[in-house]
């Protein structure tokens, strides 16, 4: 069969059913599935021929059409209540289906056209009534509040600022902050390696105070570590981490 | 309040408001009954009904609006901007006459029912404001359920979701009867 | 066109316009001449004037305007605003507390004694009139200083400040020896 139609695109792959449906003037409900399923394919490869998408809705259908042509071949299929059944029934749902929404569809868009010539109003508040502030009610606001609660409140108020007073910080005269230098503690901690060729990481840090410290101290060993100064053992899980230099050895 | 003060009130309100207002508050801002309020809609759906209106009166889900009436078309596109219309496809329709139709549904029962993915058309249909999301579907994945808005109602010149054509049931009968007179003239392969 | 027919194309034009329209571009959008808009116009003010209308007619400078009568902003008023309720919170009954017991006093003082910048909650008992200022202080940057409202007097029911509940002596006595045992409970460690 030539197409002679120029293409025109289909909502999909039921759309086109719908249309050979419609163009060979045939009953939905008894699609001659052998017919319907050429068109369809020379439909597909006219699609592709001419660079159409040709999406994957349209293949599975195809797909659909070729195996219900088949079991058509077939003998019948029998169901559980002895029925014959009809490969094309679940298609000819579907169909009838989509058909009614596309009715509806047009039916829609009439009513849209009717709907279309009526006018609206943009939101138009005027100034008055923007700006109108309604009388505060005094009763409303204050609500369970009186004198007792204001005073309980207040109390509650005193209380709260002396508890915030820290009475033994505040006794205190200046609390300064703890400096360390890391060029300070690096230096400190490469003369350690000089000094004792071969230590346990605990030896170290048991010179360390604060936490600062031994951060620095463990971040030197990372990084001599890293520059192969320094070589790192430790014989079992938990065990001494014995540190031992490889430069200055 | 009498029960023309009372249409007046109203008046006043759907003409300031601009948008749909609800029953509910109509009633709350005049501070009457639903009965009366009812009554005065009424009163004044009559007095737009007369020639000599060119307002209209359009009722969404027990919610009030004014418009202009239709035949005043032909002189407001004269002066006033008319709304940019909003075209929508073939595949819009038939996605947004699904969703209608079938609400509250999710993108893949539309899908199954056109054959093709319709995410596109869903999403555009919301962005149209003529669909919107209704909640979730208690089920693997929770999809997302969509249905229709007030814009939908408004734009389809439709009262309420009763008010949607029915699918003539005169054609559903002939396409039964065509078949089943078919049944015996068994098809060529 | 009959007088009726022109006064709903009027009618619908003003409603969708918003603004004013000049008396001739309703003569050209309705494709009449000047005098029977002018009668339209008339009819339509006729009717507008009638009490079971909410909508007015305004001319301004041979332009025409819908608008809502003033009568009925009463009900507008209850539409466009929801009424919010307004209560005193925790945060404001605090400062309020601040300022009756410590008046006169600077916005930074209350501040030192919640601990929180509380411009907010001064400012909004003043719009509540509860709070207003009594002057500034005698210092740098002269800040102002607050004190009670005979409104705060009315709400809370006292005559005047001597009347406010004292700070209960005991209580303060209290606090201070609490104190006290605190800082020589955790200096003994």
């Amino acid at each position: 069969m030539a197409l002679e139609v120029k293409l025109q695109a289909f909502e999909g792959p039921l759309d086109l059913l719908l249309h050979l449906i419609d163009k060979n003037k045939i009953d939905i409900y008894d699609i001659p599935i052998a017919v319907i399923t050429e068109q369809y394919m020379e439909y597909i490869r006219a699609m592709q021929k001419d660079d159409m998408e040709v999406t994957s809705e349209f293949l599975v259908m195809a797909a659909t059409l070729v195996d219900i042509k088949c079991k058509m071949l077939l003998p019948k299929e029998v169901n559980e209540e002895g029925e014959e059944e009809d490969p094309r029934a679940e298609l000819v749902e579907k169909l009838l289906e989509y058909k009614m929404y596309k009715f509806m569809a047009d039916e829609l868009r009439e009513r849209q056209m009717d709907a279309d010539t009526h006018l609206y109003r943009k939101r138009n508040i005027p100034d008055e009534v923007m700006s109108y502030e309604e009388p505060l009610d005094y009763e409303q606001l204050i609500g369970d509040a009186n004198l007792a609660k204001l005073n309980s409140i207040f109390q509650a108020l005193l209380k709260r600022q002396e508890d915030k007073v820290d009475p033994i910080r505040s006794k205190f005269g200046k609390i300064e902050k703890e400096a360390v230098d890391i060029d300070q503690k690096t230096e400190y901690v490469k003369n350690f390696i000089r000094e004792h060729n071969r230590f346990s990481f605990r030896a170290l840090l048991e010179k360390q105070h604060s936490k600062v410290e031994i951060i620095v101290t463990f971040m030197v060993i990372l990084e001599a570590m890293k520059t192969g100064e320094l070589t790192i053992e430790q014989e079992e899980t938990f065990g001494e981490i014995m540190i031992s230099s490889n430069v200055y050895g | 309040m009498t029960k023309e003060q009372g249409a007046a009130a109203i008046e006043a309100i759907l003409f300031t408001m601009g948008d749909s207002v609800s029953v509910s508050a109509l009633c709350n801002a005049t501070d009457q009954d639903l009965s009366d309020v009812r009554e005065q809609i009424k009163y004044l759906k009559e007095k737009y009904d007369r020639e000599e209106s060119g307002i209209g009166l359009i009722e969404l889900e027990d919610s009030f609006q004014l418009c202009t009436k239709s035949e005043m078309y032909e002189y407001l596109i004269k002066v006033a901007k008319t709304p940019k219309k909003v075209v929508l496809t073939d595949a819009l329709m038939e996605t947004l006459s699904i969703i209608a139709y079938k609400q509250p549904i999710t993108r893949l029962d539309v899908e199954r029912i056109r054959g093709v993915n319709s995410d596109h058309a869903v999403n555009r249909l919301v962005e149209f404001n003529l669909v919107q999301e209704l909640g979730r579907l208690d089920a693997p994945g929770r999809p997302l359920l969509f249905g229709t808005t007030e814009q939908f109602l408004r734009s389809f010149g439709v009262k309420s979701l009763d008010e949607l054509p029915t699918l003539d049931a005169v054609r559903v009968e002939e396409f039964k009867q065509e078949a089943e007179q078919e049944i015996s003239v068994k098809l060529d392969i």
